[in-house]
């Protein structure tokens, strides 16, 4: 009941520099991969026009509010002589003011949100258009305009407005490249629709991002890159998909054997696009040597990751279709040898 | 006429004042209060020991410390835990022991029902716990959305144990709020308009309501969940023409009520410590009032701000942006009378101020963070991130769970007759506070930096291993101070320095009777004739008009006899009945006929029960 | 128990109608019924039919829950919660089907 | 049927002199139409949305409903006989209107069986598509609202043998009735907005 110990001001001021410190300094870090405030296009420098201005608004608020409190904590804190306090109900002019002016202020960002949705809203006309279907737990993308799939990575021209037609095969899924575009859903039975243009400047460049709806057991593991490539250097990686695969040759030629022997054709396709028999249940595995990553963009794509995924993908990736399905893992007359897996991936290293 | 008295008063009851028979049985509301309490602190730390396994996980890129099915599983219960069996009981343990206190009654309007709402809570919260021992917790979020809740995809009985977990703890809460609404609209003392309700008072009855009108909208999605699992009805199955974004709509249009359930008991708490400790009245005590009340109201159409990324489409985003940002209009109302109470006060810092002060400070950068990703296009840049994760414990731990705290450091002297160590408590306070921050402060930064939420594993070059690193650290932080807490608690209940009635000085109607309060609360029901009744007895020369004195309170004359009701264990047998019913639908749906047979026989023998004392 | 019976609420319910009332009122319910069905089968007002069966089953609905239900006679707060409730319901299905462009 | 009101309730009129239970009774109620509501929401966004029939038009019955849907609200009149009755101390007429308002009740239930059957013959069941899913669950719902109506009921019924049915206990009885007519009103928006409007065939688009 008594009042024992005096707060001392030093603590508020500490109290105000932990609360205000962290807030302040998320201004500062720009430099993650996958940061949200280092926009790289068109639509995500919209989005991240309104995001400072409310978060500069918030701001000032906040040293307000936080203000007023600390101050008013700290002028009216009780003293040895402090008497009874008025005993002061309320005060309408101030009720009346502290609703209107957080109205006025709601509004000045409400504003430029509105604007910003509408201007992101739909696909403008003409973009190039690459459709994405979510798998648990990687990326299916397909280039209409050519007839090619490829997985996980996604190589868009620098020149273009790009839009997503995104569907999903399985469960929710969320495609988010931050420095892009912001995130949209893929929902069943629905197709949604994100777009971006490039900045020239991002030509060369990769871009991360990752599935941000959780979608079960791998959730972590559903990455994705965009790499936006000059007109030239997409056109020729269009061109060296179409084309057919060099012919393998010797250890690579046992794991072109081993590659149809122990059932991957079953899942996975080599031939670029899909066959009359439409989805392939399993990444599209053309060109597959040319990529930077492997297993949903969750490792670098090179011998050691290769063969360790292929020893026991389940360890790596937990859940995959591929340990809970394919011949090879499931069948011990078709399990992989340490040799299969040298050759497979001698022959998947082929695949350029 | 049942009235006839004879020697009824308490002796009758003296048998069963002890032992576990008692609690059992007990209907009084002071004691069910208590036992909702010690049951949501106990969740409170099995939620929290998830959280740390979580922390710990999360504290190293690549770490395989937990396998991620297990990850998953944790970070689902952990929300469950901490929302429907921590933050929501212990503002029913609160509404029960001090709401008919604070409103002059004896007890409750049910208190047989209100002693069900109890057992089904423990019941459901244990049924879904009992998921950790029988195959696998739920492990889809708690939002379990559609369509990965199918049994094609969550095959095990996980989602299963989800669905009727919460729809037994759904049965509890909606009887619980249906008692409170009927407690506080019917047993109010003489002279108690609604406008002299306390504000905790009025924040309980704007609490039930929300569940009253929210509860049923979730019954319907999780019978759909049900039955579109269990019978294979195709409620959310795309390839049939369904729409798995109908879970989603029917979840939130739950869910965010649900939001504002957490926090409304903690507002409600905050602006009845801070009038005491600054010896003033609540500033705008009918603004506070009606905000709490528009905020609840409000709660109805924002829900779509949790689909902000389904594709809803431009016209529904910019309405519900706006109906979202409309809700800060209230809330800085209630933010800023808060802070206009203080002013010019004369405040002191027990430990219960001191999480009221915290409250209010954290609960502001919960609320602008809650503006920002109110913006549909910068939520896109932030929904499901782990800014996202640093805003909504702001407001429910710097919000909720530190109103809740402070409101056991203001009222455990009521319930227990002694109070907790002020030491102890600002010891805990500091540690609390600061862990708070050193956990969720930083992941505003890492969820600005793009890390997403539930991930269970993230690459070293992502450069989010250091701010992980700092948050592991506050979770521990946190813990420490909880440890703190039960220190204090253990001490302060053996032998805490002795309450009086009045330790605080308070203001409202619980302060004017003994602590613990005799189990009849009131021995003269009081009259009222303001919203600080007990201030104005205690400080007549403060009115210009002097109020009458209140009578009652618990000196002076009882009246003649005053009847309780008895003791029943109906309650639990009807409470167990319908939970192993619920957990014997996963085993066999035949089966649960079981437990609907000793439901019934409950529901049988609480109806001929005869309630109160008889005499013929 | 019978103690219950002695509020003075209970006053209200001496204005409750007659027994004839009663029937005068299963009447125009099995009226509008016969009536809602006759029409079902008139091609002619299909475009119509929507808006034609809302206002009759709202007004039956009006007939049980004002007069069966006593609204009507009874304290003003069962009115208020039962109308809150009904609004609530009304406008969240409303919001639905406008969210799945079910109408307009 | 002993309540479990507190005994000095006896004494201490409540704050708004409306009996806790009744109070109760309309507040439950208004959840209810939540609960109701988020069903007929689910089939209106479902009725038209099944990939494969029976569609809403092949399958429902307006003239076997219409019937039901009379029996029904002939016993909500019943209803409301049976509560006269017992606040004029009739018990016997009060017993006879009971009982009749259970019998048609139960009624009722028999024109869904036989609905619920004859659907299941023409293949729609509650798997089969959305209009099914959504259909079964709201009229199986409603159903069991009417089953527990008409249990309550008959408890009143033979309760009256054993205990009378005195007027000052119509408040017992008027509960029911309310639970009773509110039953009565949700199949009033069932009949129109599932069958009438429902069973319209939508405008190709």
């Amino acid at each position: 009941m008594a009042n024992r110990k005096h707060i001392r001001p030093k603590s508020l001021l500490v109290l105000l520099a932990l609360v205000i410190l962290p807030i302040l300094a998320a201004c500062g870090t720009v430099d993650s991969a996958q940061t949200t405030i280092n926009p790289q296009s068109d639509v995500a420098r919209e989005i991240q026009g309104t995001y400072a201005f409310i978060f500069w608004v918030s701001v000032v608020v906040f040293v307000v509010v936080e203000g007023a409190l600390v101050y008013a904590v700290f002028r009216y804190r009780r003293r040895p002589n402090s008497g009874m306090p008025k005993q002061t109900e309320g005060n309408m002019v101030l009720e009346v003011t502290w609703t209107i002016i957080p109205a006025l202020i709601l509004v000045a960002i409400a504003v430029p949100t509105w604007i910003t949705i509408f201007r992101t809203d739909d696909i403008p006309a003409g973009s190039y258009i690459i459709n994405v279907t979510g798998h648990q737990w990687w990326w299916e993308v397909e280039y209409p305009d050519v007839g090619l799939v490829t997985a996980n990575e996604i190589r868009v021209p620098s020149d273009r407005t790009i839009g997503f037609h995104l569907e999903t095969e399985d469960v929710l899924h969320s495609f988010w490249v931050p420095a892009l575009f912001g995130k949209i859903d893929l929902v069943p039975g629905r197709t949604n629709t994100v777009w971006f243009t490039p900045d020239v400047e991002t030509e060369g460049q990769m871009f991360l991002g990752q599935c941000v709806e959780f979608c079960g057991l791998s959730h972590a593991n559903m990455r994705m890159r965009i790499f936006v490539d000059s007109p030239d250097d997409f056109a020729a990686w269009t061109a060296g998909l179409q084309s057919p695969a060099p012919e393998p040759s010797g250890v690579a030629a046992t794991g072109h054997e081993l590659f149809s022997s122990k059932g991957c054709t079953v899942c996975h396709s080599i031939n670029g696009a899909y066959d009359a028999a439409g989805l392939f249940p399993a990444p599209n595995l053309t060109g597959f040597g040319s990529r930077v990553t492997l297993a949903g963009a969750i490792m670098e794509n090179n011998a050691t990751n290769l063969t360790a995924w292929l020893d026991n993908p389940e360890e790596i990736k937990p859940g995959n279709i591929m340990y809970k399905e394919a011949e090879a893992y499931k069948n011990p007359d078709l399990a992989l040898t340490d040799a299969d897996i040298g050759a497979l991936v001698a022959y998947l290293q082929t695949l350029q | 006429m049942a009235t006839a008295v004879g020697a009824f008063g308490g002796a009758d009851h003296a048998a069963s004042k002890s032992g576990v028979w008692s609690w059992i049985t007990t209907v009084d509301h002071k004691r069910i209060g208590i036992l909702y309490g010690v049951t949501a602190v106990t969740f409170f730390l099995i939620g929290g020991f998830e959280a740390l396994l979580i922390r710990l996980q999360l504290a190293e890129a690549e770490s395989t410390l937990i396998a991620a099915g297990l990850f998953n599983q944790l970070f689902t219960m952990h929300a469950l835990t901490m929302i429907f069996l921590a933050i929501m009981p212990l503002g029913a343990a609160f509404f029960n022991f001090i709401v008919p206190l604070q409103i002059g009654a004896r007890d409750v309007a049910f208190p047989r029902l209100n002693a069900l709402s109890y057992w089904l809570f423990l019941f459901g919260a244990l049924l879904l716990n009992s998921s950790f021992i029988f195959g696998g917790a739920p492990d889809v979020g708690w939002f379990a959305y559609a369509n990965l809740t199918a049994l094609e995809y969550s095959p095990s009985s996980a989602v299963d144990f989800f669905a009727l977990g919460m729809l037994v703890l759904g049965v509890s809460s909606l009887a619980a709020a249906l008692n409170f609404i009927i407690t506080i609209l019917n047993l109010r003392a003489p002279g108690m308009t609604l406008m002299r309700m306390p504000v905790f008072t009025w924040m309980t009855l704007v609490v039930s309501f929300l569940l009253v009108f929210a509860l049923p909208i979730l019954t319907v999605g999780l019978v759909q969940l049900l039955f579109w699992r269990e019978f294979g009805m195709p409620f959310f199955s795309a390839e049939a023409g369904a729409d798995p974004l109908l879970w989603q709509h029917i979840f939130w249009l739950f869910g965010h009520p649900e939001v504002y359930i957490l926090i409304l008991p903690a507002m409600g708490i905050v602006s009845e410590i801070l009038p005491t400790y600054s010896r003033k009245p609540l500033f705008g005590y009918s603004t506070v009032v009606f905000a709490g009340v528009a905020i609840g109201f409000m709660g109805f159409a924002v829900w779509a701000h949790h689909m902000f990324t389904v594709g809803l489409g431009s016209i529904a985003l910019a309405a519900f942006s706006a109906s979202t940002m409309l809700i800060a209009v209230p809330t800085g109302i209630k933010i800023f009378n808060w802070i206009a109470t203080l002013w010019g006060g004369s405040i002191q810092f027990t430990t219960a101020m001191l999480f009221a002060l915290g409250f209010v400070a954290l609960f502001v950068i919960g609320g602008l963070s809650g503006v920002m990703h109110a913006s549909p296009p910068v939520d896109t840049q932030q929904q499901d991130t782990y800014f996202v994760v640093a805003h909504l414990h702001y407001v429910l731990f710097g919000g909720s769970i530190m109103g809740l705290f402070g409101g056991i450091y203001y009222w455990f002297p009521k319930m227990t007759g002694r109070l907790l160590s002020e030491g102890w408590g600002k010891l805990h306070f500091w540690l609390m506070f600061i862990g708070m921050n050193v956990t969720f402060g930083p992941m505003h930064l890492v969820g600005i930096d793009g890390m997403p939420r539930r991930i269970n594993t993230y690459d070293e070059s992502m450069g989010w291993e250091l701010l992980n690193q700092i948050e592991t650290v506050g979770a521990f932080i946190i813990a420490l101070s909880v440890a703190v807490f039960l220190v204090n608690f253990f001490k302060s209940v053996k032998s805490g320095e002795p309450a009086g009635d009045d330790p605080w000085d308070g203001r409202t109607l619980e302060w004017s009777i003994s602590s613990p309060p005799p189990e009849y609360n009131f021995a003269r029901i009081p009259v009222v004739h303001s919203n600080e009744p007990f201030w104005d007895q205690k400080h007549p020369e403060l009115k210009h008009d002097a109020p009458p004195v209140i009578a009652g309170g618990a000196d002076g004359e009882a009246e003649e006899s005053i009847h309780m009701p008895n003791p029943s264990y109906w309650p639990i047998v009807v409470g167990f009945g319908t939970a192993l019913a619920a957990g014997l639908v996963i085993v066999n749906p035949w089966l649960a006929s079981i437990g609907a047979v000793i439901g019934l026989l409950g529901i049988y023998g609480w109806v001929f029960e005869p309630a109160g004392p008889e005499h013929h | 128990m019978a103690e219950q019976e002695l509020h003075p609420a209970q006053a209200h319910e001496s204005a409750h109608p007659s027994p004839a009332k009663y029937i005068l009122i299963a009447t125009y319910l099995t009226l509008i019924t016969i009536f809602e069905v006759l029409i079902y089968y008139v091609d002619a007002l299909q475009d119509y039919f929507l808006w034609i069966f809302l206002v009759l089953s709202a007004v039956k609905f009006y007939y049980v829950a004002m007069f069966y239900m006593h609204l009507k006679f009874d304290a003003r707060i069962f009115k208020t919660l039962f109308i809150f409730g009904l609004v609530l319901a009304t406008f969240i299905m409303a919001a639905l089907l406008l969210l799945f462009s079910i109408i307009i | 049927m002993t309540t479990n009101t507190t005994a000095h309730e006896s004494h201490l009129a409540t704050t708004t002199g409306l009996d806790h239970r009744k109070l109760l009774m309309w507040l439950f109620l208004a959840s209810e139409c939540l609960f109701f509501g988020s069903l007929i929401a689910t089939f209106l966004l479902y009725k038209d949305a099944s990939v494969v029939g029976p569609q809403p038009h092949e399958i429902l019955n307006i003239p076997v409903t219409s019937t039901s849907t009379f029996v029904l609200l002939t016993s909500s009149l019943a209803m409301v006989l049976a509560l006269a009755a017992v606040q004029r101390n009739d018990v016997v007429s009060a017993r006879f209107w009971i009982f009749a308002t259970a019998f048609l009740g139960a009624t009722f239930l028999g024109f869904q069986v036989y609905e619920f059957y004859e659907f299941v013959i023409h293949g729609l069941t509650p798997k089969t598509n959305v209009f099914g899913a959504s259909f079964f669950t709201l009229t199986g719902f409603h159903g069991a609202h009417v089953t527990v109506g008409v249990i309550w009921l008959m408890s009143l019924f033979f309760y009256s043998f054993r205990h009378g049915l005195p007027a000052e206990r119509s408040l017992d009885v008027e509960l029911c009735g309310l639970y009773w007519h509110f039953v009565d009103i949700v199949w009033v928006v069932i009949f129109t907005v599932v069958y009438l409007i429902g069973s319209l065939e939508p405008a190709a688009t």
